[in-house]
């Protein structure tokens, strides 16, 4: 009974099928990748690309992208940074949050009201965003921070590490989102199919901006996580972190051409990513051939993902 | 009267404007803070100087590299200062300047070919080997050692990781137990450090070829609760590094004093385009507490 | 009165799509609007419904002048469209797809929104399940949920754009009775349609256009069929089922033991030389998966397949079909017969690139010169062989894809649903060309929901059952009754 | 006449429209920008992405994505270097052009074969490129090649530099690829609709696979010509290259959805990002800003582009 249950969600999320079989292969290889404290570290470490993801498969499955969430991570963390030193903890995040949900909204506002490619759109805000970081630190990094943030990164309660909570829990409100409302539910109607969508009356517009302001408030919680992990905030925070979270929520099951996907996917598509740079590292694989075995090892969990 | 004070005061507007030296600085990369310092030396020297500096970023990219200073050569400055980003790469921009009449100076990495009038470098092969000294020493000569790797391909990366292997080889008792990529990045440097320390209880010293994957290396050691058990040896000296090596939570940095790098290049180049030069290298030192 | 337009006008570039209509719809009256493939008819009901605006001309509803600028204003002011091309989400499912733009609530009980769907389906005798997923149901279920979906929205009015099109004559009249239902509550409905019968059983009165113009309109009651079609093509059309064709001995077609998954079981037939063979059957009843199979692009199974005398054991691809002789005029235009994007020069040869090709090169002039020669040949209302297919009519995407696919002059063609939604004249025309192939030798296989088409121009009918073969008529067998019987399980 | 010509030329390629916005531009805020040595010098620096574009439109047009073009040129790049040092040029280029054309193969042939979203694969091939590249040079450069092959890099023929020559070349191509061949053809119709092609008779699977060999194959060309120019052949070649590619098919007017597109388009897309590097670097806007800067002319170039 159960055995089905188990069966039937393999079949609906085809990730786990990758996780697993990725699992299993470095179970084998390695000794230290199935322990305790090694699931928690890649948890922990999973947890920062995994909530950027989050924002991300609604962008996706609106039928969008979104290039800017490394520039949004870095601008929010800087921004973020700079008031912790005030010793303000908690209008910090709240501004590191409102960054986030204005860049959002830039994006989401222009793609949607002007109609131009979510692309090209977010390819300019992710300049943008990185300049507004380089300007606004004048490239240098912000670092040292109150204890009570820096708990953020590494405290635990109940045995669990901040971050893995966080994530956890912004995956259980994505999940409500994109399961139990109307906001979710016109998600996929305007990326499985625009001129429906609008033609039922849903308002594209409204909708399209929520969700990139979606993203970027994702990003900036994303960002709380590593400032407050590396108790510094970087310029160059996020650099390339679009395409992980991209790639992340691909494995996951969604299409990038919209109307298809669920956090389930994406969480175990974050999890792929990061077991197999910790795989790496644990078998200490030169650096010269890490990047070869990686991309087999993305061929192979697709593969397995597509035998189901 | 008037008039010829008006008349002074063009003249010297029009030797300014005609007159003033034009400086290129074409710069590697601005994504790291040690290239951010040497801009800003380069920048202070400048207003210090009363010329004017034009910056280009190459963001790590040859070609673009070359298509800054070929834009630099389109506005006829009077002298390239140039941060290559590869040295065999350069060459070719480098030859393109020399055809145009521009003298060009190199900062931190030279130039393996083209007419160059100065460089002031910076021994990343020799601060690698210091490095590897330093933990020998402080480790008696005994321990397990891992290196944390800079972008793969890079010449910083390869230089480098060439003067510490080949000291490190000289103390059979130290062994480089592992070798993983962190891109030069702080956030790879905490996650790469936590895999690695999961999978390897022992580790005594770690080198990174940059500060910043040493301090996010740092971070990781923290969170194991092994600070002080380990010894940090970083690569830059940047700001940040120098004061967590104050605290005594970094064992040591290798500094190339970036800022007196660029200072040095505006400095020299000003004096250049007046008479000649000599070479003057910056020394490397290594910062301890 | 509830609707009235005045002198409305709209172009496309380079077509005036409507001049100067008129129209008035009043409470509780059944409207028909009807016009040739291009007539602009679907034009004028999506500037009701607030997708396009008019560039000139006024709307006047309950008395109020009135200028939707989107799709929503229109459906909360109480103006439901089910639109020619379904607007359907196809990986949501049927309860999300009838509730998509009508949520009131921010959040969702999803057991709530299918108990509530399936309620609407029930009392509207849709045999559908509210928690299927859209992209599971066949073309004349989606028809349904889309229907649904505007009865989901207790609208003033409702416009329903060929909504007969794809569904069968069952569930036509179960519609019709919906819709007297509707009437009688005092609700407007503007309906289309190419089929005249049903425009004299359901409407009250009756519009008509051509080539966008307000030709006229009145009671349906002072009109005949001669009348309407006289106004809708300008001209007189004698025979409605042209058959001349002569059935000859020698077999071109024949299968044995045809099996495709679950769905076609131990199918066998044969076509003869000038023959014009049918297949018929219910919804779901595996017809139109028979026609995929052999051309390759399910996969089947077969005994033997032997086509012009020559024996092919597998074909894996419709590429491969192709090349030996056989054609199909799929059942979906949008998603299966066009590439939307590209012109209609441009889809015409995508089938037919040996004819304008040689080393991989395309001769443009022959390419344009064919295409004038078939927009011609079918009538095709554009205003060159240069327009996206995606911005014709829908009956002229139709025509493009009959044409793209005959045009290879195939030993044998499957034509599936080849006249749903063209106009009366190019349904002639249709049969016409069908007639011909026949009689060149060619095998026709004409599978259809329309029974009057299938009794009027097929020798013999294959009828289906639940993927199974109930039995082939022949001759004076071949009537409606007859069909049905099979079609639903009756042994006669 | 020619009027109407120019002006309907602009409304089927509004990226041209752009193009002369922003050239307009420049050449107010700098009197170097519109010289003959600055336009050559801009056309020679945007050779090798434009090459690179001219593939990509392709790919683009039929529905997928290529991510692996910077490590196919790094990987030809680095393999031709040193077929090079060993003094024969024309054995070098041929064979840069046998690993451009077979490591398209292998992303043609996965994604076509396996149906798998063209997004993770080249992902995955991009990470496998990377690494080949890198055990194959053990992450040295590669420097100094025989004069004849510089020439290519640096000649002149009737005044115009060679990479020039060649980027026009490819791009006549191209674009009577695209506009006069079955290839062409088949390409916009599996981009606009795949089911609706194949029931035409299209062979989806070889013409994905000829597609992503082109791009391929044009990413080595791209690698031919750097390398020229550099008279050195890098590991670390390359990265990132992808979205200016990307970046560049978008900006010229195609969708990512697949089906629409032309390397006219493109070349006038390349162009564009080209003179915004360039302008920025004329007007010694501060690095700094630059990105910012860039960002808007960007939104600028596709507000333009929408305006027509
Ligand atoms: N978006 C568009 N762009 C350009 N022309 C269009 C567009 N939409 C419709 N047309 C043209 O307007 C005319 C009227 O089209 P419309 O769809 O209203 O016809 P119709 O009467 O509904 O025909 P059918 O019976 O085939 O559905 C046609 O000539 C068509 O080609
Ligand atoms: N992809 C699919 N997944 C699940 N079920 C499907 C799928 N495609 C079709 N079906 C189901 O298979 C049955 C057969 O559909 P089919 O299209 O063969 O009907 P048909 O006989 O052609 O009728 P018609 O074309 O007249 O509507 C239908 O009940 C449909 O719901
Ligand atoms: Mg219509
Ligand atoms: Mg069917």
């Amino acid at each position: 009974m159960d055995k089905k249950i188990i069966l039937k969600k393999m079949k609906e999320y085809p990730a786990i099928v990758g996780f697993i079989g990725i699992s299993i292969l470095f179970s084998i290889l390695s000794d230290r990748f199935l322990t305790v404290s090694n699931i928690i570290n890649v948890f922990r470490q999973v947890s920062i690309q995994a909530v950027m993801a989050f924002g991300m498969t609604m962008v996706i499955i609106s039928g969008g992208i979104d290039l800017s969430v490394g520039s949004i991570f870095a601008l929010s963390a800087v921004i973020m940074a700079s008031v912790l030193k005030t010793g303000s903890v908690f209008l910090g995040i709240v501004i590191a949050l409102v960054v986030g949900a204005l860049m959002g909204f830039v994006n989401g506002f222009i793609i949607a009201k002007g109609r131009i490619q979510p692309f090209i759109v977010t390819l300019a805000t992710m300049a943008i965003g990185r300049s507004l970081t380089l300007v606004y630190t004048q490239g240098m990094p912000i670092t040292g921070f109150p204890s009570t943030f820096r708990i953020i990164g590494r405290g635990y309660l109940f045995g669990m590490p901040y971050p893995i909570l966080i994530m956890l829990g912004t995956f259980a409100l994505i999940w409500f989102i994109s399961s139990n409302t109307k906001l979710g539910l016109y998600t996929y109607a305007i990326g499985g199919n625009e001129t429906a969508a609008k033609l039922s009356g849903v308002k594209v517009v409204k909708y399209k901006i929520i969700i990139y302001m979606i993203s970027g408030v994702l990003s900036a919680v994303s960002a709380m996580l590593l400032t407050a992990r590396l108790n510094s905030a970087q310029p160059t925070f996020g650099t390339g972190y679009e395409l992980d979270a991209i790639a992340a929520v691909v494995l996951g099951g969604a299409s990038l051409s919209g109307g298809k996907g669920s956090v389930v996917g994406t969480i175990f598509g974050a999890l792929i990513m990061g077991i197999i740079n910790n795989g790496l590292n644990l078998l200490n694989v030169s650096p010269f051939y890490q990047q070869a075995v990686k991309g087999i090892v993305i061929l192979i969990a697709v593969l397995l993902e597509r035998e189901d | 009267m008037k008039r010829a004070v008006w008349l002074v005061v063009f003249i010297m507007i029009l030797s300014l404007s005609v007159f003033s030296i034009k400086i290129g600085l074409s710069l590697s990369t601005l994504n790291n803070p040690f290239f951010v310092e040497l801009r800003n030396g380069a920048l202070q020297e400048a207003v210090n100087q009363g010329v004017d500096i034009v910056v280009v970023d190459a963001q790590d990219k040859p070609y673009k590299q070359l298509n800054d200073i070929e834009d630099l050569v389109q506005q006829r400055v009077d002298l390239i200062i140039i941060n290559p980003t590869d040295s065999d790469a350069i060459v070719a921009a480098v030859e393109e300047a020399n055809n145009a009449g521009i003298p060009v100076i190199t900062v931190d990495r030279a130039a393996n070919g083209g007419k160059v009038i100065l460089h002031i470098a910076s021994d990343n092969v020799a601060g690698g080997a210091m490095a590897a000294k330093y933990i020998a020493d402080l480790l008696n000569g005994k321990g397990n050692v891992v290196e944390l790797v800079g972008i793969p391909g890079t010449s910083a990366a390869r230089d480098r990781g060439l003067g510490f292997e080949t000291e490190l080889k000289k103390y059979p008792g130290l062994k480089l137990i592992a070798k993983q990529t962190a891109n030069f990045n702080r956030a790879e440097g905490l996650s790469v450090m936590e895999n690695l320390l999961q999978a390897y209880p022992e580790i005594d010293a770690v080198f990174a070829q940059n500060d910043e994957m040493a301090l996010g290396a740092i971070e990781a050691i923290k969170s194991e609760g092994k600070l002080g058990k380990i010894v940090v040896v970083g690569f830059d000296a940047i700001p940040d590094a120098v004061n967590a090596v104050k605290n005594g939570e970094m064992a040591a940095t290798v500094a190339q004093q970036p800022s007196l790098m660029g200072e040095l290049a505006v400095k020299k180049a000003v004096e250049y385009l007046e008479t000649q030069t000599i070479y003057i290298p910056v020394n490397l030192k290594l910062v301890v507490k | 009165m509830l609707l009235k337009l005045q002198n409305i006008t709209k172009r496309f570039p380079g077509v005036l799509a409507l001049d100067k209509v008129n129209l008035e719809l009043d409470f509780g009256e059944v409207h028909a609007l009807l016009g040739e493939n291009g007539a602009g008819k679907s034009t004028l009901i999506k500037i009701i419904g607030g997708v396009y605006k008019a560039d000139e001309g006024k709307i006047y509803y309950n008395g109020k002048e009135i200028n939707f600028s989107s799709p929503s204003e229109a459906i909360n002011n109480g103006i439901a469209t089910i639109h020619q091309e379904l607007n359907l989400f196809e990986d949501l499912t049927v309860a999300e797809n009838i509730y998509v733009g009508n949520i009131q609530k921010s959040l969702i009980n999803k057991k709530q929104l299918i108990k509530k769907a399936q309620e609407i389906l029930s009392k509207n005798n849709f045999n559908i399940k509210a928690e299927s997923l859209v992209k599971e149901l066949n073309t004349s279920e989606k028809q349904l949920v889309a229907i649904a979906k505007s009865l989901s929205l207790k609208s003033k009015i409702i416009i329903m754009d060929e909504p007969t099109a794809s569904i069968t004559e069952h569930e036509t009249h179960n519609l019709f009775r919906i819709v007297k239902e509707l009437k009688n509550q005092g609700i407007g409905i503007i309906f289309i349609s190419h089929r005249l019968e049903e425009v004299f059983e359901i409407a009250d009165k009756v519009t008509v256009l051509r080539d966008g113009k307000y030709i006229g309109s009145g009671l349906v009651k002072d009109f005949s069929q001669e009348d309407l079609i006289n106004m809708m093509v300008g001209r007189n059309i004698k025979e409605m089922f042209p058959k001349y064709n002569e059935t000859k001995d020698e077999v071109v077609f024949s299968i044995k033991n045809l099996n495709i998954g679950k769905l076609v079981k131990n199918v066998s037939f044969e076509v003869k030389k000038g023959e014009i063979f049918g297949i018929a059957g219910l919804v779901g009843s595996g017809k139109s998966e028979i026609p995929l199979g052999i051309y390759g692009y399910m996969p089947a199974k077969w005994d033997e397949l032997i086509i012009n005398n020559r024996e092919i054991k597998k074909i894996k691809d419709p590429n491969k079909a192709l090349d030996y002789g056989i054609a199909l005029v799929p059942e979906d235009r949008k998603s299966m017969g066009l590439v939307l994007d590209l012109d209609i020069v441009r889809n015409i040869i995508l089938q037919n690139i040996k004819l304008v090709e040689k080393y991989g090169i395309l001769f443009w002039k022959n390419a344009n010169k064919i295409a004038e020669e078939e927009i011609k040949k079918y009538s095709i209302k554009a205003t060159s062989y240069k327009q996206k297919t995606g911005n014709l009519s829908g009956g002229n995407q139709q025509k493009v894809v009959i044409s793209k696919v005959l045009k290879r002059d195939p030993k044998v063609v499957f034509l599936v649903e080849p006249t749903r939604g063209i106009d009366v004249g190019a349904k002639v025309e249709v049969y016409n060309i069908v007639n011909r192939l026949a009689n060149n030798g060619n095998g026709v296989i004409f599978v259809s929901s329309e029974l009057p088409e299938i009794v009027s121009l097929c020798d013999r009918v294959l009828v289906m059952h639940r993927g199974k073969n109930m039995g082939i008529l022949e001759g004076d067998e071949i009537t409606q009754e007859n069909i049905l019987k099979l079609a639903t399980g009756v042994d006669i």
